[in-house]
């Protein structure tokens, strides 16, 4: 084995191993458990780093590993996987920094930030997954590895989102496994392989093949949130803010629409796809999925809930791109994957920070807080206008390239569909940023935590990663065309994705 | 509800049992013929009597697997918590007459079953007889109020329990010097056979009547 | 050659005899010596038989059919090789949990020696007159150990266990009687070539009646009653190896029969027909379990479902490609050592947990997320496994079966494993909750030794890597 | 007919009426019983049918005395535990078998 094989194996490890330790630490142990979630985060962002690089200069990373006769598992570095997997490491890294401020005090941290790795390390084996099967196995133990942080708090609500999460996400699995079982049993073991490996089966096993994509895409679909298997995502607000953050902007739904990306680029083909008529629905559901989750938004006066919803309708402009016909689409859609993450991390640290400084966790609560937190509203109206689509932040970029793909594709009703999101978007966000920065203040904050100090309106742990993740929605938008940004990743991405095209 | 699992079982036996006796009348002629087997190699089992032979020798270890079996019925029995009363259990009626006729049998017995053990090796006979007859004379001595119960057996007893199997077993792992388990070399064969016997005579009269002098006292406190 | 056969019978059979010999509450560490023992040995013996394949002993020099054959092939070799793994940490684990239950010791030691000599015994016999014999003396050490705790309960239990285990002997003797009649004849190895798809009708009624009394004391549904009962109240090492081993040494005599010595006359129909229990058996079972209050009766009833996976490999096996029957085959033996090593650590944690928080109702294991959170985590690994989630080796079988259930287009065994996986989660989940949700100040909590936990962790771990290393024991069970 | 098969035909007859007795009698001692009942028959059987031609065969008899002894060992631990039952219960039957119901409610 040599060490291009074992470096996907070391990334899992560098937070495998922390998450592992710190189980075994006593609670009280807080200097020595952040010190290692802090070095085996480190040490992840140096080894992606390197891997990075040499993706780009056409190295290769995949190891195998046979479990069962025909079954392997694989893990395969290439250029969806690099964009996936860069994200999650720089956002472990953040939100472990923020993990590490807002639970000071509370109890059983070392469970908390133990399966926090172990969430990491699921997310990232989903990532660098080079085969359905072993995309299948982090995908469930993403779910394992989450509940306990869902649950997190032990109060009787959290138990019950803890109840609706297990039957949604263990229900999609199931879906799930049977799909990839069937393919298996008709394809073999097929490895991720850019354009797809399915097309050899046409047309002799058309209608299974459809069958299949159905239960696959309904399986993914759960932890991806598209309506109508989204109803866990709302009440599993109630984790505590880092999350939240993780879950929305990287973790669970990242999985479900990564999955999606990866069933139709890489294992259908998304040629072969659209042959078989499989675009279409998947379109018609990630726009219902957009709309609906927009208009109940608008309704919902909790922060965070406000939020959740704006997720589901988020997270589906990635499959909206992956189902239109069209490589500026798929560089629309895949480029979404990091620009949504870096925005609603960004928004969900804010929410957490206006809760644990001031108690704030509803938006009539909250006039006024922009003076007494300017910095983290500063940050939240950031990512909000990304949201939104202003240029030239994150967003903006996104949708771009979005409607350029559904013109390319003759399909114009998804700009319409697109231009009432952006509305909705405008519509649920701007009043919340009116009454933060305009609306004075008239009552005292409902629960004053930390106070203000020399200037600082909160701990410093709360506030560096979103004015972290804030500017990062301004330079991936500023710097687009650059050689290093997602956007040009992505570029290449849809270049192998679709023989013909050239970025 | 209970009548209809009555009617269902009885029912469901007796089509059983008429088809099972339908078929036992039409049985092919055997493939294989142990008898012939048997006879053939008796010879070379050690002992004359057939069924001990097969018993003893070319079934050896199921015996053996049997009296672990046997020993380890009594030790169930043992395992089961009890609380143990202070008065050892003496069946009432220590009649005097009962007590001296057991007196007089017990030797007698005793002198039965080393005659039914040397004859098993050509007759019917053998451990499980002589053993048979030694556990009615310890029954007999504990209803005629000589013997008491056995709440607790000390380890003396247990030593006596178990020294049957240990003997067979310690037997068949010396054979492996020279073969497989409990492969008897034909000159040694009658004599091993033998004292595997004689060793399991007083093992099997022990856990015979253990099996009815434990029970005797193994009543929980109500 | 050095031969471990003989040797894996006698150690147990001598050190549970020496242990009674030594007294009640005696004879754990001699156990325990022996155990690692025993486990080298099956070792040795597994790499015998993948190096030179199936490995007769002929006893007493004889040979069958007048004397009496062991055999050693893949699948009693992968059989004894999980006995002796799951005895071992669970030898270490009595020797813990003991301390604290002394008054239910007693002759633990000798009657756990003779249950695994006739285990052992079982898995390597070739004759079928033998095999009744092992079975005896298995069901009766069972019973002695369930009975061990006392009290109406367990006798009761321990009564209804000892008839339905006899009566399902008995059935099975009559069956092994009728075989000697047909063929005159009890040794596997004779009888194989014997059995052809014309045998007389007397063959298929023998046939039916080993296959009942196994699957009577195998506790498929709805011959389950007597289960739960017994493995729910005895003493936690106890509920884990008749759990995890004693129903599967029945099972494995099931598989020995069906696709050995009957492969030629069992039918298509009869095959579907055990599936088909064995679907009761794994709806019924979760439902069941997901109801229960009590945490031993939850994990027992889930061994009543889990029972059922096994039986899916017949309609699965009988009558399709070889290479589907492969599949399922593979998948239901990896069933049966997966569910073996997670059935043992979650009956050992379930016991550490009542022992630690003093109640035995799964309302009362509030707070063991924080207390013993060790303990905890075994017990949700082993529940990984029942659920058939990845890593497990609990999932690599489901695997199999779910490829083999596809590839041979038999749909409703998916349905059922799929919905059967899903219960299974919410019964197993119903314990996690509990064990998340905070408890009350005043509530006693003890300690506990490290030895009663690491076994535990040991056991689940193994149930998980399992999943990554099945094409070893899958090597090993295809050694011919 | 020979009458080796009467001993075996008997045995049948015996090994139903035990099994039947085992199922369906509530009292235990009488459940003991018929397992020795149902043994005794599949014992007759096993030596009927072996020497339906005639001969006596060695091993079936040495395979029944085996059996007997086991079923001599199970039956003193069922007489044991039936005991136990009757001094906890006073009574010795297992208390209402809920036949092919399961405790939804333990």
């Amino acid at each position: 084995m040599n060490f291009n094989e074992t470096l996907p194996l070391l990334v899992l490890l560098s937070s495998l191993l922390p998450g592992l330790i710190i189980f075994a630490l006593p609670d009280e142990r807080h200097g020595l458990r952040s010190l290692i979630n802090m070095v085996g985060s480190t040490l992840q962002l140096l080894l992606i780093v390197y891997m990075l690089r040499g993706v780009m200069h056409g190295e290769e990373y995949i190891y195998h590993f046979t479990i069962l006769p025909g079954l392997d598992l694989v893990f395969k570095a290439d250029a969806l996987a690099m964009l996936f997997v860069p994200l999650s490491a720089a956002l472990w890294f953040l939100t472990t920094l923020y993990a590490i401020g807002y639970l000071e005090g509370s109890p059983h941290r070392n469970r908390f930030f133990g399966f926090f790795s172990l969430c990491v390390t699921a997310t990232i084996g989903v990532a660098m997954a080079g085969n359905l099967f072993t995309f299948f196995v982090f995908y469930e133990l993403l779910t394992l590895s989450t509940y306990p942080l869902v649950v997190h708090r032990g109060t009787e609500q959290a138990m019950r989102a803890g109840q609706v999460y297990l039957t949604y996400t263990l229900g999609g699995g199931a879906l799930l496994l049977v799909g990839i079982v069937w393919l298996y049993g008709l394809a073999g073991q097929v490895e991720f392989t850019h354009g797809g490996v399915l097309a050899v089966l046409w047309p002799e096993y058309t209608s299974q093949l459809r069958v299949i994509f159905f239960l696959l895409i309904a399986g993914l679909g759960v932890k991806a949130a598209l309506v109508p298997l989204h109803g866990w995502l709302p009440l599993a607000m109630v984790a505590p803010a880092p999350v939240s953050a993780l879950l929305h902007a990287v973790a669970v739904v990242k999985a479900g629409v990564f999955g999606i990306v990866r069933v139709v680029y890489d294992v259908y083909g998304v040629e072969f796809s659209q042959s078989l008529h499989l675009l279409m629905p998947l379109a018609v559901m990630a726009s219902v999925t957009i709309i609906w989750g927009s208009l109940r938004a608008l309704f919902q006066d909790d922060l965070k809930r406000r939020l959740a919803y704006s997720t589901i309708s988020q997270v589906s402009y990635i499959a909206l791109g992956v189902a239109i016909f069209g490589p500026m689409a798929t560089v629309g859609g895949v480029v979404h994957l990091v620009h949504q993450g870096i925005m609603k991390i960004t928004l969900f640290f804010c929410a957490g920070n206006y809760a644990e400084t001031l108690g704030v966790h509803k938006i009539s609560e909250m006039d006024g807080v922009g003076r007494r937190m300017p910095w983290t509203t500063a940050a939240f109206t950031v990512g909000a206008f990304g949201m939104i689509g202003l240029p030239p932040l994150a967003g903006f970029i996104s949708k771009w390239y979005l409607g350029l793909g559904a013109l390319e594709a003759q399909m114009p009703w998804v700009i319409a569909i697109l231009l009432a999101s952006s509305l909705l978007n405008a519509a649920y966000f701007l009043p919340v940023l009116y009454r933060a920065w305009f609306q004075p203040r008239t009552e005292a904050w409902p629960e004053e935590q930390i106070p203000m100090q020399n200037g600082r309106e909160t701990a410093w742990l709360l506030l560096v990663p979103p004015l972290a993740t804030a500017v990062a929605t301004m330079l991936v938008g500023l710097f687009a065309s650059s050689t290093l940004s997602p956007l040009t990743w992505a570029k290449m991405i849809a270049a192998r994705e679709y023989l013909y095209w050239m970025p | 509800m209970r009548t209809l699992l009555n009617v269902t079982v009885l029912f469901l036996a007796s089509a059983f049992g008429l088809a099972l006796g339908w078929l036992i009348l039409d049985l092919p002629v055997a493939a294989v013929r142990l008898p012939e087997q048997v006879t053939a190699q008796l010879e070379m089992s050690g002992v004359v009597h057939p069924v001990t032979a097969v018993l003893l020798n070319f079934r050896g270890y199921d015996t053996l697997l049997e009296i672990a079996v046997l020993l380890l019925a009594l030790l169930g029995i043992l395992a089961l918590p009890r609380h143990v009363s202070d008065h050892q259990h003496r069946p009432s009626s220590a009649n005097p007459v009962l007590q001296t006729l057991t007196r007089v049998l017990a030797p007698l017995m005793l002198l039965v079953a080393g005659y039914v053990l040397w004859a098993g090796a050509h007759r019917p006979g053998g451990a499980f007889q002589a053993g048979a007859v030694l556990a009615g004379a310890g029954v007999l001595l504990h209803l005629a109020g000589l013997l008491p119960a056995w709440a607790t057996p000390g380890r003396t007893l247990r030593a006596g329990l178990a020294v049957g199997l240990l003997v067979f077993i310690a037997v068949a792992v010396a054979l492996m010097a020279q073969g497989t388990l409990l492969q008897y070399p034909l000159s040694w064969a009658g004599a091993l056979i033998l004292m595997i016997e004689a060793s399991l005579t007083l093992s099997l009269g022990l856990i015979l009547a253990g099996l009815y002098l434990v029970l005797t006292d193994s009543g929980v406190q109500k | 050659m050095f031969d471990p056969m003989p040797w894996l019978i006698l150690s147990p059979l001598i050190w549970a005899t020496l242990a009674f010999v030594h007294g009640p509450g005696r004879g754990g560490r001699l156990a325990v010596a022996c155990l690692i023992l025993q486990l080298s040995l099956a070792a040795i013996l597994a790499q015998q038989v993948i190096a030179g394949g199936v490995r007769m002993y002929a006893v007493g020099g004889w040979g069958a059919p007048l004397g009496i054959d062991l055999m050693a092939d893949g699948l009693s070799t992968v059989m004894l090789l999980l006995t002796q793994t799951i005895v071992l940490p669970l030898a270490f684990y009595a020797r813990a949990y003991f301390v604290g239950h002394a008054n239910s010791l007693r002759y633990f030691w000798p009657l756990t020696g003779y249950l695994l000599a006739a285990m052992n015994a079982l898995f390597l016999s070739s004759d079928v007159f033998n095999i009744y014999v092992t079975l005896e003396l298995l069901g009766l050490a069972a019973v002695g150990l369930v009975a061990l705790v006392g009290g109406a309960g367990p006798i009761t239990a321990a009564m209804r266990y000892l008839l339905a285990t006899l009566l399902g002997s008995s059935a099975y003797l009559l069956g092994v009687a009728l075989l000697y009649g047909v063929y005159g004849s009890v040794s596997l190895v004779a009888l194989k070539p014997l059995i052809a798809a014309d045998a007389p009708a007397t063959v298929s009624l023998a046939a039916a009646l080993m296959l009942l009394g196994l699957m009577l004391k195998t506790a498929l549904f709805p011959f389950h009653f007597w289960l739960p009962p017994a493995h729910g109240g005895a003493p936690a090492p106890v509920s884990a190896l008749l759990s995890a081993l004693v129903i599967k040494a029945s099972f494995y005599l099931i598989l020995r029969l069906w696709f050995d010595l009957f492969a030629p006359i069992v039918s298509i129909t009869a095959a579907q027909l055990l599936g088909a229990l064995g679907a009761g058996a794994i709806l019924w079972g979760s439902f069941l379990a997901l109801r229960q209050t009590h945490l031993k009766m939850l994990v027992a009833y889930s061994t009543v479902a889990q029972v059922g996976y096994l039986f899916l490999l017949f309609p699965l096996a009988t009558g399709m490609s070889a290479e589907v029957a492969e599949s399922a085959w593979q998948g239901g033996v990896l069933q049966v050592v997966a569910h073996g090593l997670a059935k043992a650590a979650m009956f050992a944690a379930a016991g550490a947990m009542i022992t630690a928080t003093g109640r035995d109702e799964i309302s009362g294991i509030a707070g063991v997320a924080t207390r013993i959170p060790l303990t905890l985590f075994a017990f949700a690994l082993a529940g990984v496994t029942i659920m058939g989630l990845p890593p497990s080796g609990g999932f690599a079988a489901k695997w199999l079966l779910l490829g083999a259930a596809l590839a041979s287009e038999q749909w409703w065994w998916i349905v059922v494993m799929v919905v059967g996986g899903l219960l299974s989660a919410a019964y197993v989940f119903k314990v996690l909750r509990q064990a998340f949700l905070p408890v009350e100040e005043t509530a006693s909590f003890q300690l506990l030794p490290r030895m009663l936990e690491w076994p535990i962790l040991l056991l689940a771990l193994a149930s998980l890597v399992l999943g990554l290393v099945g094409i070893e024991v899958l090597s090993l069970l295809g050694a011919a | 007919m020979s009458s080796a098969l009467v001993y075996a035909l008997t045995g049948a007859a015996l090994f139903v009426l035990g099994m039947a007795g085992l199922i369906l009698q509530p009292h235990l001692l009488r459940k003991i019983l018929a397992f020795n009942i149902m043994g005794s028959g599949i014992f007759l059987m096993l030596v009927g049918v072996a020497q339906r031609a005639g001969t006596p065969d060695p091993v079936p008899q040495a395979m029944v005395l085996t059996g007997i002894v086991v079923a001599i060992a199970a039956t003193a631990l069922a007489l044991a535990l039936a005991r136990q039952l009757l001094d906890m219960n006073g009574e010795m039957r297992l208390p209402e078998e809920k036949t092919g119901k399961d405790r939804l409610d333990v």
